[in-house]
């Protein structure tokens, strides 16, 4: 079970802030596609990779980064803090 | 070494005050303070700023830390607000002490390259003509390059 | 625009809020904040600044307009007093406003560099082993030639 | 007649901060040379002169700028403002 976390406007296109799956996907990319395969509003939400970022248990990371032992899988647009 | 990270306003003076009686030994202090600018077209209603609770705090810490030993500061501060804003707003400040100035300013500069790209953080412009997010701009990234 | 010789203190927290209220369309805004540090032997009893009276003036006012050019800065300011101080005194400051952080930066650390090399103060550290003018320090030469 | 002006060390060598003087010389070089040559004080002030700076009318100016029309020269050690 992964807890998964949605911010800016992945959050609005995917329609909620976070949920729970079970999931046998052994990267970030491969939980992205299983989603996107899943339901259209994720096809949408991840159709560009390159305007993507991912954080795994609170760490930036890759999309090819293992999902071995990881809890919180985030997806979100660039950042623009400051 | 303070890290803040709220919806309250702040008071950047009395933050400044506050920050500079703490360092004794430090001759150079600086201060970056941010404000929701109105767009282009002056049409900005409401800026909005979401983050992703404890990630922020991790990525802030690991940030501010890494420029207090890089440039061996006597102190830091990083204060960023979330919510809802009015244009003019001051929605961050960073400030940085250290005994020379090149160091205060290198990592203010430092920090805020950062918290631009970074920090987990999203801004969203509400205007009359309607609601945007805000683009990260490809400047913010390659500034990151010179660290 | 702003240029403050005194002998007077000032409230660093105080003037970088009303420097702040003064900018409204910069949505980024720079102070540095200069503080009299101890020697390295920590026996520091005073520091005496010495400025020229008229040039002083006329130098800051020349370096604060050419920042405000060159950067389109939408405001600044420049305080730097004179006199004698205790240690951790604050002595001087400046502030940058502009649309962009990187704009802000820049203006305020050419302001810092212009102000160490060509604005007439001259400082002496009145010890317990003794008293003896600051000397020039030659990084201090060279950041000139960045700008 | 010219308002000659000393700050920091440069005053505290010569024992005063400001004084008139009646001079024929053409450049700054030239007026510090006569000086240096009428008075011991002068000579030990003004003995390096990679150590000093000097404006002309409260502008910064070379040792060999011209003193033609100029009512104020300054000598000075390098600045130590900021």
């Amino acid at each position: 079970m992964i807890d998964l976390l949605y911010f800016a406007w992945v959050r609005e296109r995917i329609g909620l802030p976070r949920e729970q799956v079970e999931t046998n996907a052994a990267t970030v990319a491969e939980l992205i596609a299983e989603l996107s395969a899943r339901e259209e509003r994720y096809a949408l939400a991840f159709a560009d990779l390159a305007s993507l970022r991912v954080a795994l248990d609170q760490e930036l990371a890759d999309f090819d980064a293992p999902l071995t032992g990881v809890r919180e899988v985030a997806i979100f647009p660039p950042m623009t803090g400051g | 070494m303070r890290i803040a990270i709220q919806a309250e306003a702040f008071d950047m003076g009395a933050e400044a005050n506050r920050f500079a009686a703490g360092n004794h030994g430090a001759g150079a202090i600086v201060t970056f303070t941010g404000i929701t600018r109105d767009t282009a077209k002056g049409d900005l209603e409401a800026m909005e700023i979401e983050h992703y609770p404890g990630m922020t705090e991790r990525a802030l810490t690991t940030i501010a830390t890494q420029a207090m030993v890089r440039w061996s500061l006597a102190d830091c501060l990083v204060i960023h607000r979330y919510g809802r804003f009015a244009p003019r707003a001051p929605i961050m400040m960073v400030a940085t002490a250290a005994r020379h100035r090149g160091d205060a300013f290198a990592a203010a500069e430092f920090l805020m390259d950062y918290l631009k790209s970074r920090a987990p953080f999203w801004k969203k412009e509400i205007t009359r003509s309607g609601t945007g997010w805000v683009a990260a701009r490809d400047e913010d990234e390659a500034a990151l390059k010179r660290w």
